[in-house]
């Protein structure tokens, strides 16, 4: 008798990346007759958690599903998940289960257990033009590797026409949406941590990260190299395309729209460093549902492994974009010859050595939204960085507090 | 000179129009241009640019896009043959009956009109599940078929119907359903079919609802097709989501083109001193 | 016309005591008027005085504020118009905008499930009487206001109820088409011998038409008598001015100089009952002449008061002349002064000294 | 006797009303009595119950600066569209309603609005707005010289560009209901109102208009609901953005019921947004239905 | 009833083969009519023959298929109705459902803001003349028909225009306030000057108050004649029947013993022209009465023709009877057979051979 397991996914970075995950599943269940998995398309990040919640509360949980990350905390506070420890007993489980990177683990286990593997992960990387530079007189194969380079390559970059309207911004650095991420980037560079692991303290208030979001604001008033004001995140591969900014930092989730759509060379480089390289990781993990049988569970965890076993997981990375979240992923054929034809992959897998967690809280959502719109408030030049962020941390505080 | 001054009034009239108009499908023809240009033209526009099938191709690979017209072609027929039903004889009651509690009640359909659905989708998921209708079709269609919005939209048309006519339809012996069967339906075609664009449009777009309640492919709309391509990691990428776009709201439109001849029917009122 | 349904014959109408209101205003005041099945009973009177609603009670159109409605001789007052079994000519037309005149005709025997057959034989007659044959496919709004008052007449005759309620469907009709319509429809209602209720403002339609002529003022009853008798025998000085063109001249019985000492009675006779006649009792003086085609009407004075005559075109009479008029005995209507009643005990009295 | 005709009507009402009244009491009256009494209780986390707080949430809310923040916007925002929208709406009616060069096509472009769904129209509008490359800025660069303007990232704009993607949407779908609305009115009406020298305003202000009142207090009605209700496009353009600044009520109950999952405090705020809307639209509705004239 | 303005005089109205089509039908067509300015003129016909869509073109609410409109000397064929200056009672009323009575009756002087003390005497003075006073402040809705009507006839005729235009607009009156209706319009329309068009099936009224009369059949000029000649002469046996009730009687000649041999003309007398004579030219014999009020109306028949004699009351006649009619040598009218003309050449002809 078959198991049956509903998975839930989001798709975020196109069309492909739907019809990799069916094909993938369609691949398991016929190597696997005794299971039958129905992998259920759920929109994007929000709307499958807005989907899981629902049928959960409405009795319905799916078994398996992939969800942000950051939404661990969350999870775990409705009493939605259980931790996939109880189904990895043996030592080759817990093997598996320390063949992650670390970067991304950390958003992943909480209180010793392990309650996502990581599967659709990203990081964000900075992408240049290398056209643009060579105009502004720059080495067109060598981004900026420090802050300060950047404030200096982004000086040379930024162009202007007669009347004085700039028509070529240096960098771009999304703020629309969740600012957090990216500029998370910035602090992470600067030697601060925004939660802690636990998830119920924030650090919004550290002076480092004060620091790093006037360097981010600095970057459009003082040294003009950015345009003002919130900066999209939608249209930013588009204005890197159309010339509007010579270099953008966005996810490696871009690297195959870029590829495909940018109509100049571009490098694609690690985000500059102030104290220390650093960034932020993102992405989806895959959690258990609780209510499902132990056979259920079983069944899906078996699920999980194999699809995040290396062919598989070379197989997504190649479709997506995302970056493969195991090591021994890149050392098969397939993702070496994928390498070498296209360097900029490796980008982001290095990184990862510098990467941190991912803003993450009980509670996430309301906690990065206090934190955005004190983000945003900077940005537009409504409140100074210092009082804002002290602001957000107070209320960041009152929410966390119950929590530990 | 009266004629001059008619001609200019004439004028502006046509160009206030037309420049409106433009402006107003200015939106749609930003999707024309990039849904048939390669993704290069998006923010250029060339009159030469060269044209391009692919994004259509590429969107409609991306979901199993016939299924899902067939089904959201299943779901807004449901959904509108109940609206029609439900909201007609409502209204009807509304418009011409008297009894107790017709001002409570109507407050009540009113606020309907208030109340977001999505606001109720936990408890309307566990109404369906209760009835064993998740992953299906109907499980979309019913919170949608009472319409607080038909009903009052009805409402509205029936009050405005000559009081002679539904006389002089009784005094011929028709019950009051062959009333409002013979007199005030076919007197509010143009309000029909208003609704029933504007509802079959919602429908057709409506999205989050659907994306929660069905699982499967034989049972989910077109939109959850579309959805895929407003992906957020990457950016957006106008051109596909645009042919996506067109792609889904195309039999709408050609609906439209279609049914719009029938708003401006000039029978209506004579016969009546 | 009766198609293969057997005749039926109409039911009496009975209104009791029926008042309408609407807020202030009264319509219809305590009316009650017995209408005999099979009758043709025409209602006259003033605009405003309450036709229409009347009519609008008796099909159940309209709330009865007070009394009863009979039909057939059950209380019919709550019950809705759709069980009355009746038709109605409106005013108004009410015709279907968006169904064509063929539509618009049979509408109450598709209501009926009437067969096709005999529905498509019905509409061929109806409409062939009244001139519509080659219209059927137009809509309402397509027609003249003659067509459609036509139509309206039609939907009303060819259900061959047994009431049939019809309020002035000749009003927008030529001479001509009218003089057929009335012969018409009175051959249709002794035929199939419904009982009808015909709100007209035509006298003559009235007069010829009716068995009964119902005249109603202000809401109440004026009179309610045959055609005839109201003309030869008006009840008030209203009916006797109302019903007659030009109206009964008026006279206050102390206008004449023989009657100076009379009480304060009224005198009352009609125009086209006045001749010239040398030596007559009356003697006036014309002031103004109006042709008629046939007939000149004379605006005459007499002892202060003015009224008409009616004199034949070929006996010219100018303005300014001095005329002496005659009229048969029978002619004279005597009217009570305080309460307006009729007092024929009083006219051969009156008459006599007049002609002394 | 009339007692019993009386009842009868009744009867038929009610009879009429029924299996409408059963899928509204279905689906949402009793869904939104549970939202309200949820109100009165703790959001249930996990292992948590949900307990009875009373009126706390409700002191919350007064004591959130972010709900009077996004109730300001939402005032702001409906004063914005709702009076343009309707007025265009009509003109738009009356215009398309007329022999007009190219009616089928200036009448399907102000239908387009209703046709495409408003998220992928979030996107383009995305695009008209966005700064440098966006077609505003383009033309306005291209006309006028101007610099690159961010509209949707600058908090003293951001909601008014909310505000014309909306207009855009309400006015192309309300003309259809006073396209419909238009075909009603007799048109020897308007005749005699010719007849008697009255020019075309004059026919509108004191003919056309008037008799357009049922479908205008329909519309009006809708449109200050609308105003409540329409955030779709938020979601896309500016996700509420800058610092609350284009964040209206209904995108903050979103926000608090399916991205905090607070379901209580959402509930309290869907409370405070009905018993709004209520006192706005349902006691609009009643006073001025009687002042319509139906017939 | 001018207020404070000068009295404004009339202007001429002149059509051109004026033509309307519908599709197949053609409503009017190629009429030509001029009418003089401050004249009153009534279109006559029977329903459907195109009275209203004449109307209707001179206001400028129908467009013209072809031909030209001329007003006051103006072509004023493409242009709107708003800017012709004139004004026109609608056959269907046309009143403003969500107005009151008066808001309806001064709607053209607020359009043409005449000031506000004007307004409401002017007002009160048509509202009195019309018996609307206690009225004003209801709705349409809440009238009777005849009322409507009346507040249709205010709305036009307190703008005092050069022009009216007034479509059957006494139709739903009864017969009392038709009479005062009609000599008010006249006196009106004589005072101030204007140019009057009136439709109505009622020739009374066409007789009694026209300058002219323009008789219309199916479409096209039938003749257009002061009221007297239409009477007296009417240009063709359809303008012969039309006019005058009960209508003229036709006989083909020979249908007279005594014209066996006549070409094939029409002869015709009028009702009320023939009079019983002992030994007259006529004998026909009695097949049914019609009582009228003051007359009786006899149908007979003479050679297999029928037609019908009005007859006094005073001397009674029975069906079946024989009875011999006269008639005055000018009453006779001869119709060419092949052509409809009028042969007024043939007239004593014809008479003397009657009589011989
Ligand atoms: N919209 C239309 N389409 C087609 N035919 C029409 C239309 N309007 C009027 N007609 C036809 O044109 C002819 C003339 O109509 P019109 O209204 O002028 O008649 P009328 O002389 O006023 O008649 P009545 O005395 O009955 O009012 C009629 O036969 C009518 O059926
Ligand atoms: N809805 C109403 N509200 C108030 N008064 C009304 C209403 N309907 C009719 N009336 C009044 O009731 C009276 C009688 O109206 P009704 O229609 O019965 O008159 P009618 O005899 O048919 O007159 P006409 O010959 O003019 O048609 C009129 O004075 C009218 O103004
Ligand atoms: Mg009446
Ligand atoms: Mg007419």
């Amino acid at each position: 008798q078959a198991v049956d397991l509903q998975f839930y996914f989001p798709v975020a970075v196109g069309g492909k990346a739907a019809e990799t995950i069916q094909g993938l599943t369609d691949e398991y269940a016929a190597q696997n007759p005794d299971v039958t998995i129905d992998a259920v398309y759920a929109g994007s990040y929000q709307d499958t958690v807005a989907k899981a919640i629902t049928a959960s509360r409405g009795g319905n949980p799916p078994q398996l599903s992939v969800i942000l990350s950051v939404d661990m905390f969350t999870l775990i506070d409705e009493d939605l998940i259980v931790p996939f420890d109880d189904y990895l007993t043996t030592d080759e489980d817990k093997k598996w289960v320390d063949g992650f990177y670390p970067a991304f683990m950390e958003n992943s286990q909480t209180g010793g257990k392990t309650y996502g593997i990581p599967f659709q992960r990203s990081t964000p990387v900075l992408y240049w033009n290398k056209e643009a530079f060579e105009a502004a007189g720059l080495d067109p194969e060598v981004a900026p590797a420090t802050w300060d380079e950047m404030v200096e390559f982004g000086k040379k970059l930024t162009k202007k026409d007669a009347s004085g309207n700039v028509t070529q911004w240096g960098v771009r650095i999304p703020s629309s949406g969740f600012p957090y991420w990216l500029f998370q980037g910035l602090a992470i560079e600067n030697g601060a941590i925004l939660a802690n692991a636990e998830g119920n303290k924030t650090n919004f208030d550290d002076p480092k990260v004060v620091e790093a979001l006037q360097f981010l604001v600095d970057l459009s008033t003082e040294y003009e190299i950015m345009a003002p004001g919130i900066v999209e995140w939608g249209a930013t591969p588009k204005a890197f395309f159309e010339g509007q900014t010579a270099m953008m930092w966005t996810s490696t989730g871009n690297l195959t729209n870029v590829r495909d759509n940018a109509p100049f060379k571009f490098g694609v480089a690690m985000l500059p460093e102030k104290v220390q390289r650093g960034a932020p990781t993102g992405g989806g993990n895959f959690y258990l549902f609780k209510g499902a049988s132990d056979e259920q569970n079983k069944a899906a965890v078996k699920f999980v492994q194999w699809i995040t076993a290396p062919e598989q997981s070379a197989k997504w990375t190649i479709a997506t974009g995302y970056v493969a979240p195991r090591p021994e992923t890149w050392e098969t054929e397939t993702m070496k010859a994928y390498a070498a034809d296209f360097a900029p992959a490796l980008v982001a897998r290095d990184q990862l050595e510098f990467a941190k967690a991912e803003l993450s809280t009980y509670q996430n959502q309301r906690v990065t939204g206090i934190f955005n719109d004190a983000l945003a408030a900077v940005i537009t030049g409504k409140k100074d960085a210092a009082t804002a962020l002290k602001e957000a941390q107070a209320e960041a505080d009152k929410i966390l507090a119950e929590y530990r | 000179m009266s004629g001059l001054a008619t001609n200019l009034d004439r004028f502006l009239n046509v160009f206030a129009a037309w420049a409106l108009a433009l402006i107003w499908v200015l939106p749609l023809a930003y999707a024309v241009w990039t849904a048939f240009h390669p993704a290069a033209y998006e923010a250029r526009f060339e009159l030469f640019a060269p044209l391009t099938l692919e994004n259509f191709v590429k969107a409609w690979d991306a979901a199993p896009f016939a299924r899902y017209f067939l089904n959201t072609f299943i779901l807004v027929t449901m959904i509108l043959a109940g609206q029609f039903i439900l909201c007609t004889l409502a209204a009807y009651a509304f418009a011409r009956f008297a009894f107790p509690g017709r001002n409570i009640l109507f407050a009540l359909v009113l606020l309907q009109l208030l109340v977001m659905p999505d606001i109720l989708m936990v408890e309307n998921y566990q109404t369906m599940r209760l009835l064993h209708l998740v992953d299906t079709i109907p499980a979309i269609a019913l919170p949608y078929v009472a319409s607080g919005f038909g009903i009052f939209l009805l409402r509205q048309t029936f009050m405005t119907v000559p009081k002679e006519l539904d006389e002089a339809a009784r005094i011929e012996g028709a019950s009051f359903l062959t009333v409002l069967w013979k007199v005030y339906i076919p007197l509010a075609k143009p309000t029909y079919l208003a609704y029933g664009l504007v509802s079959v449009s919602h429908h057709w777009n409506n999205f989050l609802w659907p994306l929660i309640v069905t699982n499967s492919v034989e049972t989910r709309p077109v939109t959850v097709g579309l959805s895929v391509f407003s992906a957020i990691d990457s950016g957006v990428e106008w051109s596909v989501i645009n042919a996506a776009t067109l792609m889904t709201s195309g039999p709408l439109l050609l609906a439209f083109l279609l049914f719009q001849r029938q708003f401006v029917q000039s029978f209506m009122r004579a016969g009546i001193k | 016309m009766t198609g293969d349904l057997p005749p039926r014959t109409g039911k009496p109408i009975q209104l009791e005591s029926v008042t309408r209101r609407w807020g202030e205003t009264t319509a219809v005041d305590g009316l009650s008027i017995h209408i005999p099945e099979g009758s043709f009973t025409a209602l006259l009177g003033p605009s405003g005085c309450g036709k229409s609603t009347t009519l609008r009670m008796i099909a159940g159109l309209e709330n009865v504020s007070e009394g009863r409605v009979l039909i057939g001789g059950e209380d019919v007052t709550g019950r809705p118009s759709s069980k009355r079994d009746l038709s109605m000519v409106f005013q108004s037309y009410a015709l279907f905008p968006h169904l064509s005149v063929a539509e618009n005709i049979i509408f109450g025997l598709k209501v009926r499930r009437v067969g096709r057959a005999d529905r498509d034989a019905r509409l061929a007659r109806v409409a062939g009487l009244l001139g519509l044959s080659t219209l059927l496919e137009r809509k309402p709004g397509q027609l003249s206001g003659g067509q459609q008052q036509r139509v309206a007449l039609g939907r009303a005759i060819i259900g061959e109820k047994p009431i049939c309620l019809m309020d002035e469907p000749l009003s927008n009709l030529d001479a001509k088409l009218r003089h057929e319509m009335r012969v018409e429809i009175r051959a249709l209602q002794q035929q199939l011998g419904f009982t009808m209720v015909y709100v007209t403002h035509d006298q003559v339609e009235a007069i010829t038409m009716a068995d009964q002529v119902v005249l109603l003022n202000e809401g109440r009853l004026e009179q309610a008598a045959a055609p005839r008798e109201l003309y030869e025998k008006p009840a008030s000085p209203f009916a006797a001015r109302f019903v007659g063109t030009p109206p009964m001249n008026l006279f206050p019985a102390r206008a004449f100089g023989r009657l100076a000492n009379a009480a304060e009675h009224q005198l009352g006779i009609r125009p086209e009952a006045m001749h010239l006649q040398d030596g007559g009792p009356v003697t006036a003086s014309v002031r103004a002449l109006e042709y008629l085609g046939a007939d000149i009407l004379a605006d005459c004075v007499v002892g202060g008061t003015a009224f008409q005559v009616r004199l034949p075109t070929t006996k010219p009479v100018v303005p300014g002349q001095s005329i002496d008029l005659g009229f048969e005995s029978g002619a004279l209507h005597v009217f009570d002064g305080q309460t307006g009643r009729r007092r024929d005990d009083l006219v051969s009295e009156y008459g006599a000294q007049l002609r002394s | 006797m009339r007692g019993l005709v009386f009842r009868r009507e009744w009867i038929t009402g009610w009879l009429l009303l029924l299996p409408a009244l059963v899928f509204l009491f279905a689906f949402t009256h009793i869904p939104a009595v549970t939202t309200i009494l949820n109100s009165f209780f703790s959001t249930p986390r996990g292992r948590r119950q949900a307990k009875f707080i009373g009126l706390d949430n409700y002191e919350r809310m007064i004591g959130d600066p972010v709900f009077w923040k996004v109730l300001w916007n939402n005032l702001w925002f409906a004063l914005g569209t709702i009076p343009v929208s309707v007025a265009l709406a009509i003109v738009m009616a009356l215009w398309v309603n007329e022999k007009l060069l190219g009616r089928s096509f200036v009448r399907m472009a102000y239908f387009t609005p209703t046709v495409l769904p408003l998220i992928a129209v979030a996107n383009i509008w995305l695009f008209f707005y966005t700064p440098g490359f966006g077609l505003f800025d383009q033309i306005t660069g291209f006309l006028f010289g101007w610099p690159a303007t961010n509209y949707l990232g600058d908090p003293d704009t951001a909601l008014n560009a909310i505000i014309v993607v909306t207009v855009w949407k309400e006015a192309g779908f309300f003309m259809i209901f006073y396209l419909a609305a238009l075909q009603s009115i007799p048109v020897n009406l308007k005749e005699a109102a010719q007849i008697e020298g009255a020019g075309r305003w004059t026919i509108f202000r004191r003919i056309t208009f008037p008799l357009l009142m049922p479908t205008t207090l329909f519309v009006c009605v809708n449109a200050v609901i609308n105003s409540f209700r329409l955030v779709d496009h938020i979601f896309i353009l500016t996700d509420g953005g800058p610092d609350n600044a284009s964040a209206l009520l209904l995108f903050y109950i979103y926000e608090v019921a399916f991205r905090f999952w607070e379901t209580a405090y959402g509930a309290t705020l869907t409370v405070a947004l009905l018993i709004l809307l209520s006192l706005l639209a349902i006691s609009q509705f009643f006073f001025f239905d009687r002042k319509v004239h139906y017939k």
